[in-house]
């Protein structure tokens, strides 16, 4: 059977789109809330992974055997990670700049990205190796007809779904989501509510950090190697997905992310040679047709 | 006589929200007339219709006796018509000489090769353009401020530079939206007896957005009272300033 | 008087001017993508320096010392690196770089200067091509491309292949591409050539349509980083037949990476670390003392190179572009990955080994000769 | 005599011709030197014509290696594939110009085509379009064997040098500068100032931004041929969206809209980034630590963060050198 548009091929575009999926949810988030792009965020996906890594060693030793709850401390690990660097990111190199031209901090962010991989590379500790990631989870392999579900899809699948469903919640019901959410549409108006913009928007930017983190672990766990620039090219696409889907808008993010999935997989497997430039492609035919992303909405411009 | 500006049956949806229905209008050559609503009422809309922001869900617009409904907004600059903006907007990092040579700009026919060879052709062409904005300027006394970048002006002048800029393109029909809007008393003042001579000194023919009754009862010759896109009244202004609709619309049942 | 304070100055002079360090210019990628070839290519150039030293210097007590620079894998800062070794630093030999595109532009710039250049592992034909300055310590890419198909065919008895490769990179395209051509004139069956984007760690697109053909074998002739994900994605999607390529698989961390999914696996490459030899034992041992780690494939060519370069300015006697050169030429020297000629091209003839991954362990299988 | 009148940057730039060459034919600046210098007067290019789509427009391109990438494969094909010219061939200058004018012509039409998106998607949609433009032709490059492919294109004559090079840079800035004094400049400027007050005095912006975006394409074409004919080669993984990210850095840290912010980002950055490697290296040697090259990076990452913290409107911000600048017509 040659079809592109096999099962196989589905589910390997859905278990790579639920990945983009946790990184593009923090750009679209810290976007909606400072309208800037952060650059960065791909690398806090590394951190991630990275703690992920150096947790997984950590509680080796106090949890052995209890596969279920190490994996349950990697992941916090993983978002705590992604959290903290995401925290401290915001606080010394965003905040300064916030009621600054917003190029400033444009090119700030581009600065953090190089200096979070470059000093990875150069730290004696880290270095710019390729490290193999350990198996947190026993790799099991189910199969469906002509297709292979490995319960790695299966993880990154409900993760992703849980960790979105949970985001949904927490913007829509809680009080600091409400915050977040009144934040992004009107800054000086939620402020004169008695709102802690700064406060907010830190959080914001936590919260996005989190699920980056989050992702790093699904990346190391699935595709087991990891290295300083590993975040580079996820968060570039993560990127794409996240306006391809309506940058600031978080149901926009998700659905981005598993069209950018799907597309990539059945690119290449139509022709790998170009399957980039058609993913490409694809991205720059929707955004003609629709200029603000799939679910973005017409800022209208008030005159 | 034809008038200079006359609309038809305009009616304009923003999706299923009707912002403006039937409205209808003429506007004689060398006149000032006034629009005047409630807030919301659609007059910004009216003026986005006539300079082509908004593409018209139906009826017709006609300018010198040309159909310009559905024409690009530039385009219908270039035909004769200008306007300024409630919210200003200035090009806040150019001087003030800049704002106003922009405005010149597609009057200019200096090609891109004269332009950058900077040929004696192009030389002279910016001589005078740079010399009919400093006129204008300094008819806006704002000849101090040429060289200013334009966002440190203070808000008056920033409302007259803005005039300014509009009557740099040549127009036979200025649209003012709200020009007295956060002007002091005094301001009010200058600025009305500022248009009157604009009208009279650049045959320009005004059409004007104001809540300042003050500025539409003393330069109006002519008013349209429109509310929820519809018009309510229609007259001489102190006709309308006593017509029951029109004191509903403003003070009645919506209660400021 | 005068003359004999002249004489004594001169003498100073001469002998400061004989003692004088010998600069050896080492470039190769250590920051970016490529970093971690680069530092185990510095590691192993830093090794053999230290080991001439060591035992007392090139020559006439001569020491070498090495200025390394960072090329990032960047074409245009290999021109920069280049011309500040040569111009700045004024060193007499070149040792660099990893990536074929950086030393073809580095390449022109040595010969011009007359600065004898030898790169460890920049695979790409034309590089030496580009004149007699030109030398390199590792196979040209039809090389490793041809063995490895005859291994898959001859060996493995594979009929159907498939190949997948850095669609961003020269070298894994060359050897895949070589790989086809051969396997294609023995009678076999390409029934699937796939290119991945470079950095991408998703290749179950490509793999699946390449399980779909059905192949024997496939030709994976990336760097251990990718191969490691290739075989493990391989496998999950139920590939059981062996994995063919070729030295970028050499490294410590394909095994761990790949786990299981790389047994079966069989690559080309330039010496066998199990290869009793003693500058293959002591290699080994020493650079697991001095860096921690297994050495990989990058790190033996970056000694093996340095240690060729070295060799030739001790038997020039002396700092001249031309004499090194022609040293050069001359080698014939027992080094890592084997006996080393050059040939008309200045391509090192030499044998390759086929090494087997066998229970994570790496396995001598076979020697090819050229 | 009038000295308001003088053309100043031609002066400038006379006078640094001199300097340049009379310091290297005396060997007191070195090849390597003259190669950043050189390297740095092609980031001019590629900056201050980014700068007219981002700075001066308001645009938001990230693809714009990707237009250098066109010129220099094109001017690059016809020297090298084509015409098989020979450096060592005195008659063959004209033809290498001609070459290098056909890459920038090209790589116009290109950003003429790239333009038109740019009616439609404003900020970080166009940003993203442009840069999707600019890695599907990288992926062309990567896919065209008769280039090279990922090898690249290889044996490219050197026939970029410092008079080259420099004259391409000042007819460069001389021509963008006196584009943005001229009316259609002004016409672009507006266009970033407030896009729709700009519509409505009547300015075109659509033809504008498109225009833009073909003389940006243009210019970087003309850059990149000359960088293929300096490093004698094109590579794909040169014009991919991480060298644009360097040229962006450039004008914003040198200042939107500034051509003067542009030329000394881009000296300066360039040069910075050398100078590092020779700090790194004195720093080690005279504390003994262990830190090589991987160190460079990170500092200068460091101190682009400080650059944007302590002058986040860039080095110059939006002003303009006298130098620069156009005697004022009066």
């Amino acid at each position: 059977m040659g079809s592109i548009f096999s099962l196989q091929q589905i589910l390997n575009g859905l278990q790579l789109g639920s990945i983009y999926a946790l990184i593009a949810l923090g750009y679209t988030m810290v976007y909606g809330i400072v309208r800037l792009i952060n650059f960065a965020h791909g690398d806090f996906f590394m951190i991630g992974a990275y703690a992920a890594y150096g947790s997984f060693y950590m509680f080796n030793a106090l949890v052995a055997g209890r596969s279920g709850t190490l994996a349950f401390l990697v992941l916090l690990a993983a978002m705590i990670g992604g959290a903290s660097i995401a925290y401290l990111t915001n606080k010394f190199a965003y905040k300064p700049l916030r009621y600054k031209p917003k190029l400033s901090s444009l090119i700030t962010a581009i600065g953090v990205s190089m200096f979070i991989e470059y000093f990875f590379s150069a730290l004696p500790a880290i270095g710019p190796s390729y490290r193999s990631f350990p198996d947190i989870i026993v790799r099991k392999e189910i199969r469906l007809g002509n297709a292979v579900i490995s319960n790695l899809v299966i993880i990154d699948l409900a993760v992703a779904a849980i960790l979105m469903v949970g985001l949904t919640l927490l913007v829509r019901k809680t009080t600091l989501g409400k915050a977040m959410r009144a934040v992004s549409q009107d800054k000086d108006a939620a402020r004169l509510m008695g709102i802690d913009i700064e406060k907010v928007i830190s959080f914001t930017f936590m919260v996005g950090g989190a699920f980056a983190g989050a992702a790093g672990l699904l990346a190391g766990m699935t595709y087991p190697r990891i290295f300083p620039y590993m975040g580079i090219l996820p968060g570039l696409k993560a990127f794409i997905a996240a306006v391809l889907g309506g940058i600031g808008n978080i149901p926009g993010a998700m659905l981005g992310a598993y069209i950018m999935g799907i597309a990539e997989t059945f690119a290449s497997a139509y022709n790998s040679l170009i399957g980039e430039g058609i993913a490409f492609a694809i991205l720059i035919l929707v955004l003609l047709i629709r200029p603000r992303g799939l679910l973005g909405e017409k800022i209208a411009d008030k005159i | 006589m034809t008038p200079l500006l006359k609309i038809e049956h305009l009616t304009h949806f923003f999706g299923g929200l009707r912002a403006v229905y039937d409205f209808n209008f003429e506007i004689p050559e060398g006149s000032i007339y006034g629009l005047i609503g409630p807030n919301g009422s659609g007059k910004t809309t009216i003026f986005n219709l006539i300079t082509g922001i908004y593409d018209p869900t139906e009826g017709a617009i006609n300018f010198q006796g040309e159909n310009i409904k559905g024409m690009k907004s530039f385009r219908i600059v270039h035909k004769g018509i200008a306007r300024t903006f409630q919210n200003l907007r200035i090009f806040g990092n150019l001087s003030a000489i800049d704002n106003i040579r922009i405005a010149r700009h597609y009057t200019t026919t200096s090609s891109l090769f004269a332009s950058i060879l900077r040929l004696p052709s192009f030389k002279s062409e910016e001589r005078a353009v740079k010399r009919e904005a400093l006129e204008l300027l300094d008819l806006m006394h704002l000849s101090n401020r040429a060289m200013e970048t334009a966002k440190n002006l203070p808000y008056g002048e920033l409302r007259r530079l803005e005039i300014a800029r509009a009557l740099a393109t040549k127009p036979k029909l200025i649209l003012l939206d709200e020009p007295a809007a956060g002007m002091n008393p005094k301001e009010v003042d200058d600025l009305m007896r500022l248009i009157s001579r604009i009208r009279d000194e650049f045959k320009v023919t005004v059409f004007l957005i104001e809540h300042h009754m003050q500025v539409i009862m003393g330069i109006c010759e002519w008013i349209k009272v429109i509310d929820f896109g519809e018009t309510i009244a229609e007259g001489l202004p102190d006709k309308v300033k006593n017509d029951p609709r029109v004191l509903e619309a403003y003070l009645g049942k919506r209660g400021t | 008087m005068k003359k004999v304070l002249f004489v004594m100055a001169l003498v100073v002079l001469v002998a400061a001017s004989y003692a004088q360090d010998i600069k050896i210019g080492g470039i190769g990628p250590v920051t970016g993508e490529a970093a971690t070839f680069g530092i185990s290519t510095k590691n192993g150039m830093t090794m053999a320096v230290d080991e001439w030293n060591a035992k007392g210097g090139i020559f006439g007590g001569r020491k070498a010392k090495l200025i390394f620079e960072d090329d990032k894998g960047d074409p245009s800062e290999g021109a920069i690196v280049w011309n500040k070794l040569i111009q700045q630093d004024n060193v007499v030999a070149i040792v660099g770089t990893v990536m074929s595109k950086v030393s073809l532009v580095g390449a022109p710039i040595s010969q011009a200067a007359g600065i004898p250049m030898i790169s460890p592992t920049s695979t790409n034909e034309k590089v030496t091509l580009v004149g007699d300055y030109i030398f390199r310590a590792c196979f040209i890419d039809p090389f490793q491309g041809t063995v490895g198909a005859n291994f898959a065919f001859n060996d493995l008895k594979a009929r159907s292949a498939a190949a997948i490769f850095d669609l961003g990179n020269d070298y894994t395209k060359g050897l895949a591409e070589n790989f086809k051509k051969q396997f294609e004139k023995l009678g076999g069956k390409v029934v699937a050539f796939e290119g991945h984007p470079t950095g991408t760690t998703d290749f179950k697109a490509q793999l699946t349509k390449i399980l779909q053909g059905k192949p024997d074998v496939i030709y994976i002739p990336d760097y251990y980083n990718d191969v490691g994900l290739i075989a493990k994605q391989a496998r999950e999607l139920g590939f059981k037949g062996p994995l063919v390529g070729g030295d970028g698989w050499d490294s410590p961390e394909l095994v761990k990476i790949g786990g299981t999914a790389v047994e079966n696996g069989f690559f080309t490459n330039h010496y066998s670390s199990e290869d009793k030899r003693a500058i293959v034992q002591d290699f080994v041992k020493k650079y697991k003392a001095k860096f921690g780690a297994e050495p990989d494939a990058l790190a033996a060519l970056g000694y093996d190179a340095m240690y060729i370069m070295l060799d030739a300015i001790k038997r020039a006697g002396s700092t001249k572009g031309a004499a090194i050169r022609d040293a050069l030429k001359a080698t014939d020297i027992n080094v890592v990955s084997g006996r080393i000629k050059f040939d008309e091209n200045r391509n090192p003839i030499k044998s390759a080994v086929i090494i087997e991954i066998k229970n994570g362990k790496q396995v001598y299988r076979t020697t090819v000769n050229p | 005599m009038n000295v308001r009148k003088l053309p100043r940057f031609l002066i400038a730039v006379v006078l640094f011709y001199i300097v340049v060459e009379v310091l290297y034919r005396t060997e007191i600046l070195n090849g390597y030197l003259l190669h950043i210098i050189n390297l740095s007067l092609i980031y001019v290019i590629l900056a201050t014509s980014l700068n007219l789509i981002n700075g001066i427009t308001g645009q938001f391109s990230l693809g714009h290696m990707g237009f250098a990438g066109v010129g220099a494969y094109v001017s690059g094909s016809l020297t090298t594939l084509i015409l098989k010219l020979s450096v060592t061939n005195p008659a063959s200058m004209l033809p290498f110009l001609l070459s290098i004018i056909a890459g920038g012509v090209v790589a116009a039409f290109v950003g003429f085509l790239i333009g038109f998106p740019s009616l439609r998607l404003k900020g970080d949609y166009l940003a993203i379009v442009t840069l999707g433009f600019g890695e599907i032709i990288r992926t062309i490059f990567n896919n065209i064997d008769a280039v090279g492919g990922p090898r690249g294109l290889l044996g490219i004559p050197k026939f970029s040098n410092f008079t080259v090079i420099l004259v391409a840079a000042f007819l460069t800035v001389v021509i963008i500068r006196n584009l943005i004094e001229s009316s259609h400049g002004r016409a672009m400027l507006s266009i970033r100032e407030n896009e729709l007050a700009a519509e409505l005095v009547g300015v075109n912006t659509t033809r504008y931004k498109v225009m833009a975006f073909t003389f940006g394409a243009f210019f970087a074409g003309i850059a990149g041929g000359l960088l293929a004919h300096l490093i004698q080669l094109a590579h794909p993984t040169q014009f991919g969206f991480i060298k644009s990210v360097e040229v962006l850095i450039m004008i914003y840290a040198g200042g939107v809209g500034s051509l003067t912010g542009s030329i000394l980002a881009a000296f300066g950055l360039t040069f910075l980034s050398e100078g590092l490697r020779l700090g790194i290296r004195a720093l080690a040697d005279a504390t003994g630590l262990p830190i090589g090259g991987e160190w460079r990076m990170v500092v200068y990452a460091l101190l682009l963060i400080f650059i944007m913290l302590f002058r986040n409107e860039g080095l110059m911000g939006m002003r303009e050198s006298r130098i620069i600048k156009n005697v004022e017509v009066d």
